[in-house]
């Protein structure tokens, strides 16, 4: 007999999984970098969060360390996805063709301290 | 050193818990050690957490409280969003950056509100720009920009003004 | 022993195949250097393949492993896993030095490729009498 | 001269790896997978097993053999990385100039500084959990001052104008190195064998104090391994900006 | 007396990790640690030589002995062997003492100092995972060195060597972690005693492995034939001093390693004799290869560098013979080129030192009367390396040449011919450019403390070829370690 926190935990493994899985197919169906980093980015870190705590669930005694682990991923992956974003933008990898509207681009040559965008 | 009392305070308490957790242990040596730790790693590095802003305390807490709800509900929407636009056969997107302008003035509050954006169906953050906050959208809508920061400039902005 | 086993020394052997076919190939350092760093990967896996015990819990006896103080018949060889952990900081050590010194070959020559790394080929008529 | 074309320079590679590979291969499903070796008398890892708890005093057997029982390889794992930390410096300072003038890349945002700052204290307390915990769950002393070290990197990312004190770095890592040796001189003087555990018996399995001077050694070792990356880290950066 | 020989390993980390500090706080003092360090593991060394004429002198670490601690076996070949590593690494730094300001002088000691902890620390250990640790601080040690230019050479080739061995040295080093895996795999131990008794109940396939990937490997850092393509441009691009530990030191050591490895573990689990026979035409093909190319090189420090390799083919021929003739032609051919060579590096170093980019052989024209006190160390030099009589070399190829004799042996007899002749040709043109003095030169003077130590090698070149008699005590030993596996096993078992 499994217990029911097991079970619990399992099924939020299992979503976790699907998330992941569906932020992966993201990551090759959408066109540019930014595009494939918002599905990247929702996907992964509810997938990841998702896994943790269904781990915490089904293990009780984890359960403090997988709450430290989601606190963290909810912390640090925008933050990470951001970086990749700002960066790839910086270093001119362009908005994909279909995009309709970029009021960064105006910013950054008004600011002036946007590096060096070749 | 003690420029930020209540920064310091925070943080020691905040890394003990943290302490705790991992250590899943009451044990005194534990607490001992946790003390040590935490105490110690409060005065060297509490002077470099980003600046809170002032507000009213019983009312910060609760809306930091609800801030997690909607966050946790705005995350699941954003997943149904992401499943909804990969899985569609024409790909139903429109994307493009726009800028927005968040009333948020602390440094802890922009960085969350940015957070959080990305965790938000559709959007991603790129970039502040002195008050401006510039973000990816992936379906943008020209006549209310600030939709795409809708749920969370209110809340947050309670928390960390 | 179900059989199949051996196709975690393949994919070991795999990896490793790469490592030593990419440093031979490419004249390029920074690839030659990436081949390193696969072959390093492959021999740690190895390393820790080697002491795995089939059905056998991680060599901790504290806490959540429910284990006794003397725990004989029940866990893995924690020998190997020590060594490991000596194997990646080696590994370490020798990639970074390798990567700095293509950073000063790079500057001073202005390229990365390794041509003349033959026997006897070097340019020998740099030299003046 | 000629250059040989990619093929004729592949086929004999491959002809060689396939060799190395093959040959390993067949030597070690000779040896076989998780079979049961340790078991037997005749296995070293036996006693490490059986009596590792009771002999050192951790409950971590890996950290027994890593710190007690070889604990002479450990002293020279260190050294290597102090020698490849010396080295990298050394190697960097030797570099010749390239004439190309680097521009300063744009300052990072709002976003990675201040999310930056409010992870490292996080991450610290983590490294330093690791290595204190290093006797009693996975973990030790280069785990632990390696995560410290991404602390450290994550505030050059942060802020990569900041001045940090080479002296300081350069200071805690000998320090710590010659704490290492230190105790292992203590069981020269004491026992006459070098890096013996001369007071194994102190504390109650499983406890945070336990293990003799192990846990004393894993917390000179994630000082020194913390320092030693850092200062890897302060290297590079030196070389960049 | 005897003091633990674990000090040989522990003074120099002590100074090593006090090198830091002192760059803090004594600026001047720091590059003098590594010097400090170097003398007190010879007085360490001086203390327990006395010992190895009773045999090997054991310690063990971490409070358990073999086989669980790793033990230290300095058997008598490995304790001459250290000896004669400490000796020139003290040689080299000692040398450099002339009142001049180097760059970068701090890193270099210390890196002239680990490399020969960790060489010491290879031969000494009964471990074999510890002797892949030091094998690796060893060879990044290496690699720093090989990154240091000379003084003045600007060409970038110190890059290309640091590079090449990096690279080469790690795949040498991870090879060797392969083998150990396989070994340990096999015989659940990692003591070398312990694999060395169990090793005949191993499969053949399995212990041919294990040597193909040690072969490799510690080929790769003895510099044996078809693995030594590194070892030039390392030569070619660094500092004399770097030239005499990696012949001197490092590949010494490797060689040592591989020798053990080799002859006393692995060969009693292979067919009979297979690994001496592989070895020994392996070694003869080198040493004809390395004195061919030295013969046909132009830069001074590359003709050395060959030279090097040239040797170190010779004494795996000679040791792989497997008669005790061989073994005591090869332990005076070690020694003899132990104390030849680093005199020849350093005196090329001082003729060639201004010289930027290669130095060709004419730099040493006129050197005799430049420099007489250089030119005539350097002549006894490259007298002693040739074989003169009296010299360790001399005594060497005499036992040598005997053995392959008795052995009949007679291709390795003509290779060996062969080898001498080209190594006569290039040592005679280096002789007749220190003679030519149809050229004028400036005076010279050599710096003191070169002079003495180049004088004090040639002094131990005459005492070894006029008294080699107490050394054969010693070679009584390392015929024993090489010959029988079960010597070297009682002597681990303590």
């Amino acid at each position: 007999m499994i217990a029911i926190n097991e079970i619990i935990g399992m099924v939020l493994m299992a979503i976790g999984l699907l998330f992941q899985v569906l932020g992966a197919f993201g990551l090759i169906r959408l066109p540019d970098v930014y595009n494939r980093l918002q599905a990247a980015t929702k996907s992964i870190t509810l997938g990841a969060i998702s896994i943790a705590i269904g781990v915490g669930v089904a293990e009780p005694t984890l359960l403090p360390k997988a709450l430290i682990v989601a606190f963290f991923l909810l912390l640090t992956n925008p933050i990470i996805s951001h970086g990749i974003a700002r960066a790839a933008y910086r270093s001119g990898v362009p908005l994909w063709k279909g995009s309709v509207i970029d009021q960064y681009e105006k910013a950054l040559e008004r600011s002036g301290k946007g590096g060096d965008p070749q | 050193m003690l420029k930020r009392p209540v920064a310091l305070f925070l943080s020691i308490v905040l890394l003990m818990g943290a302490w705790l957790m991992l250590t899943t242990s009451l044990h005194y040596q534990e607490i001992i050690a946790g003390v040590l730790v935490s105490v110690s790693l409060g005065i060297a590095l509490h002077s470099i957490l980003p600046k809170a802003g002032k507000g009213n305390t019983i009312s910060r807490i609760f809306y930091f409280l609800l801030f997690f709800l909607v966050l946790t509900k705005e995350m699941i929407v954003a997943n149904f969003d992401v499943a909804y636009r990969v899985l569609h056969p024409k790909m139903p997107i429109r994307p493009g950056i726009v800028e927005v302008r968040p009333k948020i003035r602390s440094d802890m509050g922009r960085l969350l509100l940015s957070n959080a954006i990305t965790l938000t169906p559709g959007t991603l953050s790129m970039d502040w720009i002195d008050d401006r906050l510039y973000i990816h959208w992936i379906n943008v809508d020209d006549k209310n920009v600030d939709s795409s920061m809708e749920p969370f400039d209110k809340v947050v902005g309670e928390v960390f003004p | 022993m179900n059989g199949y086993e051996w196709i975690f020394y393949g994919g070991i052997m795999a990896l490793m195949a790469v490592g030593i076919w990419a440093i031979l190939s490419r004249r390029n350092l920074i690839k030659a250097i990436m081949g390193l760093v696969i072959i390093e990967t492959a021999v740690n896996l190895l390393l820790v393949a080697v002491g795995y015990v089939n059905d056998r819990s991680a060599p901790i006896v504290n806490g959540d492993t429910g284990l006794g103080d003397s725990p004989v018949g029940e866990v893995v060889d924690p020998l190997p896993q020590a060594l490991v952990l000596t194997a990646i900081v080696i590994g370490l050590a020798t990639t970074a030095l390798a990567l700095v010194a293509a950073v000063g070959y790079f500057r001073s020559t202005g390229t990365l490729e390794l041509k003349s790394f033959t026997y006897g080929r070097t340019d020998e008529t740099e030299v003046k009498e | 001269m000629m250059e040989r074309s990619t093929i004729q320079r592949s086929l004999p590679a491959l002809a060689i790896s396939i060799l190395i590979a093959g040959t390993l291969f067949l030597a070690f499903v000779e040896i076989g997978f998780g079979e049961n070796k340790v078991d037997s008398e005749d296995a070293v890892a036996n006693r490490y097993i059986a009596n590792g708890t009771t002999e050192t005093g951790s409950s971590n057997l890996v950290t027994s053999v890593v710190v007690n029982y070889r604990g002479f390889d450990t002293l020279g794992e260190v050294t290597v990385l102090f020698l490849a930390a010396t080295g990298v410096g050394a190697m960097i300072n030797l570099l010749p100039e390239d004439g190309k003038k680097r521009s300063k890349g744009p300052k990072p945002s709002l976003i990675m500084t201040q999310g930056g700052m409010l992870a490292i204290p996080v991450i610290a307390l983590f490294g330093t959990y690791v290595f204190l915990h290093g006797h009693l769950s996975p973990g030790g002393g280069f785990q632990g001052g390696v995560i410290i070290a991404t602390a450290f990197l994550l505030y050059l990312i942060a802020k990569p104008d900041a001045k940090t004190s080479h002296r300081t770095l350069s200071l805690s890592e000998s320090l710590a190195g010659l704490s290492f040796i230190g105790i292992g001189l203590i069981g020269l003087a004491v026992s006459g064998i070098f890096l013996d555990n001369v007071i194994e018996g102190f504390g109650v399995l499983g406890e945070l104090v336990s293990g003799g001077l192990l846990p004393l050694i894993y917390i000179a070792i994630g000082i020194k391994v913390g320092s030693e990356m850092s200062g890897l880290v302060e290297k590079m950066r030196g070389d960049a900006s | 007396m005897t003091v633990d020989p674990v000090l040989l390993i522990v003074i120099p980390l002590v100074a090593a990790f006090l090198v830091p500090i002192t760059s803090i706080f004594m600026k001047g003092l720091a590059k003098w640690i590594p010097l400090l360090g170097l003398i007190g593991m010879a007085v360490v060394m001086a203390l327990d030589f006395g010992d190895l004429y009773d045999g090997p002198v054991t310690s063990i670490t971490g409070g358990f002995g073999p086989p669980w601690g790793i033990s230290i076996i300095m058997t008598p070949f490995g304790g001459l062997l250290a000896t004669g590593m400490i000796g020139v690494a003290l040689f080299v730094m000692i040398s450099e003492i002339d009142g001049k300001k180097r760059a970068h002088q701090t890193v270099y000691n210390t890196m002239v100092m680990m490399a020969t902890t960790g060489a010491v620390g290879m031969v000494i250990t009964g471990d074999i995972f510890n002797m892949f640790v030091f094998l690796e601080i060893t060879a990044i040690a290496g690699v720093v060195l090989a990154a240091i230019p000379r003084d003045g050479h600007e060409k970038g080739l110190n890059w290309r060597g640091a590079a090449v061995y990096a690279l080469v040295g790690g795949v040498a080093s991870f090879l060797v972690l392969a083998g150990i895996a396989l070994l340990y795999g096999a015989t659940s131990t990692l003591n070398i005693y312990q694999i060395a008794e169990r090793i005949e109940g191993v499969d053949t396939f399995v212990v041919g492995a294990a040597f193909l990937t040690m072969f490799i490997g510690l080929g790769i850092e003895s510099e044996l034939f078809p693995l030594n393509g590194w070892a030039p441009e390392v030569y070619r691009g660094s500092k004399w001093g770097t030239g005499s530990l990696f012949s001197g030191v490092i590949g010494k050591a490797g060689l040592l390693a591989l020798l053990r490895i080799s002859f006393v573990v692995l060969s009693p689990g292979l067919e009979n004799g297979i690994v001496m026979d592989i070895l020994l035409w392996v070694g003869a093909a080198t040493y004809l290869f390395g004195e061919a190319a030295a013969f046909s090189s132009k830069d001074l420090y590359r003709v050395l560098g060959y030279s090097s390799i040239g040797v170190f083919g010779l004494l795996v021929a000679s040791f792989s013979l497997g008669v005790a003739d061989g073994i005591r032609g090869g332990t005076m051919l070690l020694l003899g080129h132990m104390l030849a060579k680093p005199i020849l590096f350093s005196m090329m170093g001082f003729a060639g030192r201004k010289k930027k980019g290669d130095v060709p052989l004419s730099s040493l024209k006129g050197l005799i009367r430049s420099s007489p006190s250089a030119g005539i160390i350097m002549t006894i030099g490259i007298l002693a390396l040739i074989g003169m009589p009296p010299s360790p070399t001399f005594w060497g190829k005499y036992f040598l040449f005997s053995a392959a004799g008795s052995e009949g042996q007679w291709l390795l007899i003509s290779i060996l011919i062969i080898g001498t002749l080209f190594e006569a040709g290039y040592l005679g043109r280096m002789l007749f450019n220190i003679f030519d003095t149809r050229k004028e030169r400036k005076a010279d003077t050599l710096p003191l403390a070169r002079g003495i130590m180049g004088a004090l090698f040639v002094f131990f070149i005459f005492l070894i070829g006029f008294l080699p008699g107490p050394l054969e005590d010693i070679i009584t030993f390392v015929i024993a370690e090489l010959i029988d596996p079960l010597n070297y096993i009682s002597w681990g078992s303590i």
